[in-house]
């Protein structure tokens, strides 16, 4: 519970182009942790979903969203954060139904909708499921 | 690279085959999506996509697989998907579209 | 010039473990500018380079080097930024040689020891040697 | 995937070959350096290096092969380099590493 971790954060804009970028970054995050590359595709899938719900909400406020990595030795938490806060209970709509469904198949753990300043956390520990 | 899709058409006489190769994601998914709408309103056939060469697809892509088949049923035709990856097979059946769609291997 | 930009920035800690990150995540970046691939090698590679130099160095008062990627249609500048000012003239050393070479041979713009609030600054035309 | 190295060891007698296959960055080449010292240290033969597979190296991985050619000229022998890609021989010739080691095709 209170082992070191490891941050790592990506700051992207609202566009669709650079969703690819969050994939890319992940994936190796991932690969570099050790999980096996089914589960490197899981997480990968389940970051793109969040990121396009967010470009695809977009933003008047904010010019960009921020991904943070919080490696550790049992699991890669995933949370997405942006200044602007009307956007936060993103997945709260019948046409995220799908993207709802594969994050939550996907990852072990995934807190939508929080009271938090974050938009969404999301967990895949090391060794389940593995 | 990553975000790269290239989508072939072929004309089987009793059916149209789609071969997706790449990645369909948020970026190229609407290259994807009037590509499937142009060929169900311009051919009354049965649609087959072939996935042998998908790498990725995430849930803007299958929204679009879902949208074509609901266009494909108002002409009374079938939308066949075969030679999925099994990362994407998963997610067909994680999302239950297995079931709404023909999935052959 | 003054073309709109846009940025991306990632965070990383200190490790040389991460460094393959800051290689995936460019590579991404260069290959959606639409860099043919010889080119997105270059700049993995000089990205690589500084990166390798500022977790060699390493820093006691900063957990972390950021990365920030600026995207015009004209080109992508990578600029390399930490809060430790200690950190700021990385290459004038002689076992950086190899380092300083592939840098400069490899970018069309470089600039190392700035007064700046900066590390380095390293920009690639798009259009220029493709 | 990146930043995975493997290297594999062949004596042929006048000279021992090492197969590099993956990348050479600054986290995998500790493990080439005491590799490549190790062998030069123990085996007076000339050393080959078959970068066939070698789709990465940094400046850090071309050090350590500087650093082992000032070994092996200690012992009178030579390091052979050979079939490297076109974007890492692009690395020896920038830096003049290209006239230090015998590169062959
Ligand atoms: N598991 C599911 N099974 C069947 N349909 C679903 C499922 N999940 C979502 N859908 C539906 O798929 C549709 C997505 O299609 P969409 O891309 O919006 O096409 P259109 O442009 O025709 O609305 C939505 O109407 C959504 O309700
Ligand atoms: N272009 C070059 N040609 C020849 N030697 C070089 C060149 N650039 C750097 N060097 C030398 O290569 C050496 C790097 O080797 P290094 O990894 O430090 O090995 P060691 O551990 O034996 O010192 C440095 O001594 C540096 O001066």
């Amino acid at each position: 519970m209170s082992m070191p971790v490891d941050n790592i954060e990506l700051l992207l804009p609202f566009k669709a182009e650079y969703v690819s970028i969050a994939r890319l970054t992940v994936s190796g995050i991932a690969s570099r942790m050790g999980f096996d590359i089914d589960t490197v595709e899981d997480i990968k899938v389940a970051v793109a979903e969040v990121c396009n719900r967010i470009v695809s909400i977009g933003s008047k406020l904010s010019k960009y969203y921020k991904i943070n990595f919080a490696i550790s030795e049992q699991s890669l938490k995933v949370l997405f954060t942006c200044e602007d806060k009307s956007i936060r209970c993103i997945f709260n709509n019948e046409d995220a139904e799908l993207a709802v469904s594969i994050i939550k198949a996907l990852m072990d753990d995934v807190e939508f909708c929080t009271d938090g300043s974050y938009i969404l956390s999301m967990t895949k520990s090391i060794g389940e499921n593995m | 690279m990553s975000g790269e899709l290239n989508i072939k058409e072929e004309n089987l006489g009793d059916s149209i085959e789609v071969y997706l190769d790449g990645e369909v994601d948020i970026y190229t998914s609407q290259r994807l999506k009037d590509k499937l709408y142009g060929i169900i309103e311009k051919n009354q056939l049965d649609l087959r996509i072939n996935c042998r060469d998908l790498s990725y697809i995430d849930s803007t892509g299958l929204g679009i697989f879902v949208g074509a088949l609901k266009k494909a049923k108002q002409n009374g035709k079938s939308i066949y998907i075969s030679e999925l990856k099994e990362n994407i097979k998963k997610l067909f059946m994680i999302t239950g579209l297995d079931k709404l769609f023909i999935i052959e291997e």
